[in-house]
């Protein structure tokens, strides 16, 4: 829904429920009796919430933990465990607010801060209040949803400073950036007031506001913070790529949620996103393994989870605007692509992008945007620009999102390494952030 | 009496220990341990970052004996632990001052 | 639903399908054309009864096997496998008809022994039995669903025991339990014959039937056992906090079933319950965490994550009838008063909680059932007691909890010790669980 | 739904949906009005969907992955998540169209090739393609739902040949295997034009097409690879039982999609199979586990945990048919006979099916088949043959499953042998998969 | 000098080490051994498959110490470690012709 | 011949070798120890209750030399380990008497 210029989205919105919405479409939250609500589509997105938050704890928490030196594995789970729990506090706060609700063209009201007006109604009045950008659900689960989307994407950014960033700074950057960045891009790019909205962008579950921007600060954290110790001279293999694979397998059953619930609702968009999700996922890992084969020699368990996250990452944006064929030209396309950038972009620019989140997430996000307005199909989508003019709105959306992205990361660490301080002293980084950090080992 | 250490192939390590039998030890302890020698370890690549695994993983076996058992025990190995290509390992002797069986306090020849 | 005073929850049923009763609501099973079901309220019920499943296997199981020594890991996982395996076919059995079957003030009646009478008539008949309990989705459903409540019970208790009690002792010691301590109390609280229903007593999802009830037999079960061998003299750290960080995450991801489930339906309260469920548990793993992290020096993964899981247990019985801002305060209380109990209290009273099962889920349970008779809004609940008189009446239920559940463990613990032994020998215990009970053991 | 002559079948449907079908019913996808889709029906399909991958990544790959030796386990993680991969693409290619489309008695026809014609058409047209075997969600969602199937058959088969095969000879088999084997066997049974659906076999999720299948072509790939290097002499235990117990949580959890799903719909029928796919799989857990306590004097972890999986093998064919109490004597019988097969019937006929992909999932898919035919209730499941006549079609079923599963197996991995070889030499089999094929080891 | 080996039972580690302490020993160095003899080891069985694991977790303890100490060590090792059943293990003494401490270079037994 | 036996801060390790290399070493053989000393370890707390984690963990290089390099190699490891710093280790050197390549059967100076 959220990924739409606001007319075709109200147009959307009022044939997706059963119940015809008579007149003029709201454009702010409403109080609606409990009997426009479809209980399928509510179905569906408890379920999507649910795997999009499992995407991030234990998904992303796993597959960014086995790739880390076994001395850092505890304090990179707790890194995105920490992350999921600040956000979602800061998202009752004012962060669903100002994200959701509408207000100027770059950031949304207050009226929902500490989600006030969210409200359910038990018999006899048997109301409750409905985002006005699903229509069909009761608003909490709406928040509830957008909650884990809000919460993943800082976490994904913790890939690119693996291993030397003090705890506590991690959380103030953390919980500046979600609201400073994360939250200004989604209303720009998802609330129909947002400029980027209305200019026509289409993002239908995040290739913008979560994989683009996530990747940028990801690279402005790896600049800022400089390489990890040692980086280039000694050995920092991945430590169990168990962890990763489990990691890699969650993500994957999780945007099933991610992006087959930004229909938000149980219909047949959900399903041709969730369809499109799996060809481009498969396409990917296998272009990013055979790539590895064939240019490396051995197809890699962390080749083909890679891949996979390449893929998901890439067709996020496209989801429930193409179908099943783009979406195999646009996993294939992110699986080499991104592969280039995280084997060997990164080596020529020599940043430690310790995880790659730049290389997967910025370079598949900006793939799978780019593509978006290449391969939008008009029967799936209901959008009509011509290829050329969307690919240059779509251009337009990247270019805001990787500006603003890395430069206000950008301040942002450089303020708090002025106050606080980014890094952890040599001999914590040598001797594990689980022990130095958090007084934890494994064995 | 003597200690003989044996650095051997880990697939090896239940040959020699049947051959060590056959030729009248009692006991060993075994250690795990990272070999580094003629023969080459392999390469890993994780996304473009190559690594060189110089070690090979061995098994290091010690075995205390009687004098007189000494050249029995190495042959039984060097037997037992053969390949025939580089890296099946190296047998080390000393000398060994005193043994003591802690459960009985038992010494030397008796403790083995 | 099931929590609620009789009047109120046949109300609430009522308007809770789209197809409305005529006339008197029924107070057994019922067979009803398979028209009258709900798809979404299912959809969402099915889903719900795997994401608590899930809790169980692998979540709990893993959150447990992290905990302890590297020797114990596998017992550990095979108990919570094996309590599972035993209480779902003492479900069918006649835990079900006990639990949720009209009968007494203190247990339900044999109707459903066997599952007997519980039906799905295919065309051209298009009948099924229906719970008077959830009458919107098919009575199977609704009996796996509650049947998920009922392995997961006992399975907490295990933490309190860990390393040092005979899988032959556990699995009676279970089997008894499930039927003569969780069977009774889930028909007291939640079946309108109980009598604790009838008082009404409010425990949306679970604080008094599912958390003060295995809090206070792991109290029991640690006192009865005794403390593990060298306890206090032996270092005994968890061995892999990997597993427990991903116990906890599955833990969170499938509590969204346990509270959001307890709902019964797809809507408006589901919704309230999931985002509640959210607030409490962020806030709760932050203030044990930053508990920790002011009295101890750092914040540890084990911190945030048993923060986590305790404000996961106060929510629960609060989880329908609370609003988001109360959630969180909720959740801030539940995480210190747990990290209290957990690190201060065990040590003050010399019991060896291993895993602190009553630490967590009995001290976390009783804040949770009390404080639900604080924030109960009468908006989203439709309980309309004073806040005093219901404090008194969520006293009376966690007293009767705690009582029983103390009592009722103590009795059948001591019982089995006397005819069967429930501990493991010296030898058994110094060897590992794994290799002495199992025969196995991890690399 | 797809397991059911097609006039039963077809009597399901028109009662399944709210909206009835006034006429005849369609017997190839159709172009539907997109309020022809029952939103909790499809919310109910998505998630089944999210939860059989979850089955096989991470489920699978850690199920077997625990159970080899540690140098090993990345292979035969990266075989689940590669086959995933590659039989997703498939099933774009054609697979989907040659099982599910109707064509010949033996295979389905190529309309559905790339996934075309499997349409959604956004607002103003609202209308979107349905498969003729479940009418009340989107075809995508259809399509989507028994891709899940068509990637776990092959994966399960790897168990058999697991440490020695070369990973470029598994891509080629397993792609042939998914085409030539596991296409057209789906098509017979469950394809309404498929002669053993016409015929009148019962197998409501996958007791044959899945189990039996690859149990056969388990079978013949550890003939024609021969034993594992030191078969009998060296040690190869489970390195990490852990891993084991988790995969076998999540192939349970997984399996309710697996079962209730395959209902089609979230209805009466969905929850009466998830209902008998716990009393099945708790009891086959059990009798395993004490037919091992009682014969080899110690329970064991992998001992409970392939009895669940051979409860919910042996369940599969069954779920829909039968009520619970027989589904407790199809779980204790399957738990006990899979119990000897996998520990005396493998050692007797000497072939090597190391991780016991025929001793679980072909002895228990046959045990289920029958079974199915002994205990199929009319009630549930419509069919009113006799017992006898039922158990003979069974035998049918199963015979040629067994037959031809076996037979194409062997012969694909004949030839491929002869082409490229399917074995790895020596050196790599001792040096482990892990590093000599991918290149990458856990530490 | 002399270095005193001590092959003992994991759960005496700590027992062993605090008696080392109070006979006069500054440091120590543990490795975790796998250990062959008269202690038998267990069998598992999974799916059948029986494995006897033969040999026993050990911590051996290597202690380098002054010629001067070492009845004593020895002493208290057998002591501390023993609890009279089968496996408490062994105690070997060899001649150790020099030690250094890397940090300073302080030789032999200054290093110690 | 001698064995040298160091133990060295693992992060010293590849210098170590390195230098080692440099001396003339072929082979050395690793393990991963645990060393009590003056260096101090670290304090864990899991839900209250503390654990003093007493060990660092080390790296025991073991090499066989000829006689005549001993000094050299001992001089070797000594810069290459050092951070002056507590906990850098130590040096121990003890006679070998008997040396086998396991592969071939050379003896001594041959086989090191
Ligand atoms: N000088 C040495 N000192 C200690 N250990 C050695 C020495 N040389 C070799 N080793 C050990 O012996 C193993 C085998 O040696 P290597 O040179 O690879 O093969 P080979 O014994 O066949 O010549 C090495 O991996 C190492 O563990
Ligand atoms: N000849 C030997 N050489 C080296 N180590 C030995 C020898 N005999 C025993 N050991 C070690 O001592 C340990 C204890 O020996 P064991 O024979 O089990 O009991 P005990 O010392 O009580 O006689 C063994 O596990 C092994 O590690
Ligand atoms: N007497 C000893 N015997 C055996 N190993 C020792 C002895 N003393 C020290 N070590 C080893 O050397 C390491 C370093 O010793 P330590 O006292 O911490 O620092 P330093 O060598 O700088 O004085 C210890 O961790 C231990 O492994």
């Amino acid at each position: 829904m959220k990924k739409l210029p606001m007319l075709v989205s109200v147009a959307v919105l009022a044939c997706m429920s059963a119940a015809a919405w008579s007149d003029s479409a709201p454009t702010a939250p409403v109080v609606l009796s409990v009997d426009k609500i479809s209980a399928g589509d509510t179905a569906w997105m408890l379920t999507s919430t649910a795997l999009v938050l499992m995407m991030s704890i234990p998904g992303l928490a796993l597959f960014y933990g086995g790739m880390v030196r076994k001395k850092n594995v505890l304090a990179t789970l707790m890194q995105t465990f920490a992350i999921v729990c600040v956000v979602s506090l800061l998202w009752w706060l004012v962060g669903y607010s100002w994200a959701f609700t509408p207000g100027s063209k770059f950031v949304g009201g207050m009226s929902r801060a500490f989600f006030n007006g969210m409200t359910y109604m038990h018999d006899p009045i048997n109301k409750l209040s409905v985002s006005h950008l699903a229509l069909t659900i009761p608003e909490t689960v709406y928040a509830m949803f957008q909650l884990t989307f809000a919460v993943i994407t800082p976490a994904l950014i913790a890939g690119a400073f693996a291993d030397r960033m003090k705890f506590s700074a991690m959380l103030v950057f953390m919980a500046a950036w979600s609201l400073l960045v994360y939250v200004p891009i989604a209303h720009m790019v998802w609330e129909p007031s947002g400029w980027l909205n209305a200019a026509g962008v289409l993002d239908y579950a995040g290739g913008t506001v979560v994989h683009i921007n996530a990747g940028m600060a990801g690279l402005a954290s790896c600049i800022v913070l400089g390489k990890r110790l040692g980086y280039g001279r000694e050995r920092m293999p991945p430590h169990n790529l168990t962890l990763t694979l489990i990691g890699a397998s969650l993500l994957w059953v999780g945007w099933f949620g991610f992006n087959a619930g930004s229909a938000g609702a149980a219909d047949g968009r959900a399903g041709m996103a969730m369809l499109v999700t799996q060809m481009a996922t498969a396409a990917a890992a296998l272009s990013w393994m055979f790539a590895e084969w064939i240019s490396k020699g051995k197809p890699s368990v962390l080749g083909i989870a890679s891949g996979a996250v390449a893929g998901l990452v890439a067709i996020t944006p496209a989801s429930g605007f193409v179908g099943p064929t783009p979406a195999v030209v646009i996993g294939l396309a992110a699986g080499v692509i991104c592969f280039v950038a995280a084997t060997s972009l990164k080596h020529l620019l020599r940043y430690d992008d310790s995880l790659d989140a730049f290389g997967v997430h910025g370079i598949g996000g900006i793939v799978g945007a780019l593509l978006t307005g290449i391969f939008v199909s008009k029967e799936i989508s209901g959008v009509a620009n011509s290829m050329l003019m969307q690919f240059l709105i779509q251009l337009k959306g990247v270019a805001v999102t990787v500006i603003y992205g890395f430069a206000a990361s950008f301040i942002i660490l450089k303020l708090i390494d002025l106050c606080i301080g980014l890094r952890v002293t040599e001999e914590q980084e040598r001797e594990g952030l689980d022990i130095s950090l958090h007084g934890e080992s494994i064995e | 009496m003597k200690l003989i250490t044996a650095i051997v192939k880990p697939f090896k390590l239940d040959e020699v220990r049947a051959a060590l039998s056959d030729a009248g030890v009692r006991g060993v302890t075994v250690t795990e341990v990272r070999g580094f020698g003629r023969q080459r370890g392999h390469t890993e690549i994780y996304r473009g970052a190559e690594y060189v695994v110089e070690f090979v993983p061995k098994s290091k076996i010690e075995i205390a004996v009687d004098d007189a058992l000494v050249d029995q025990v190495v042959e039984a190995i060097i037997k037992s632990a053969k390949t025939g290509k580089v890296g099946d390992g190296k047998v080390f002797v000393f000398e060994l001052e005193q043994v003591v069986r802690i459960r009985t306090g038992e010494r030397d020849s008796n403790a083995i």
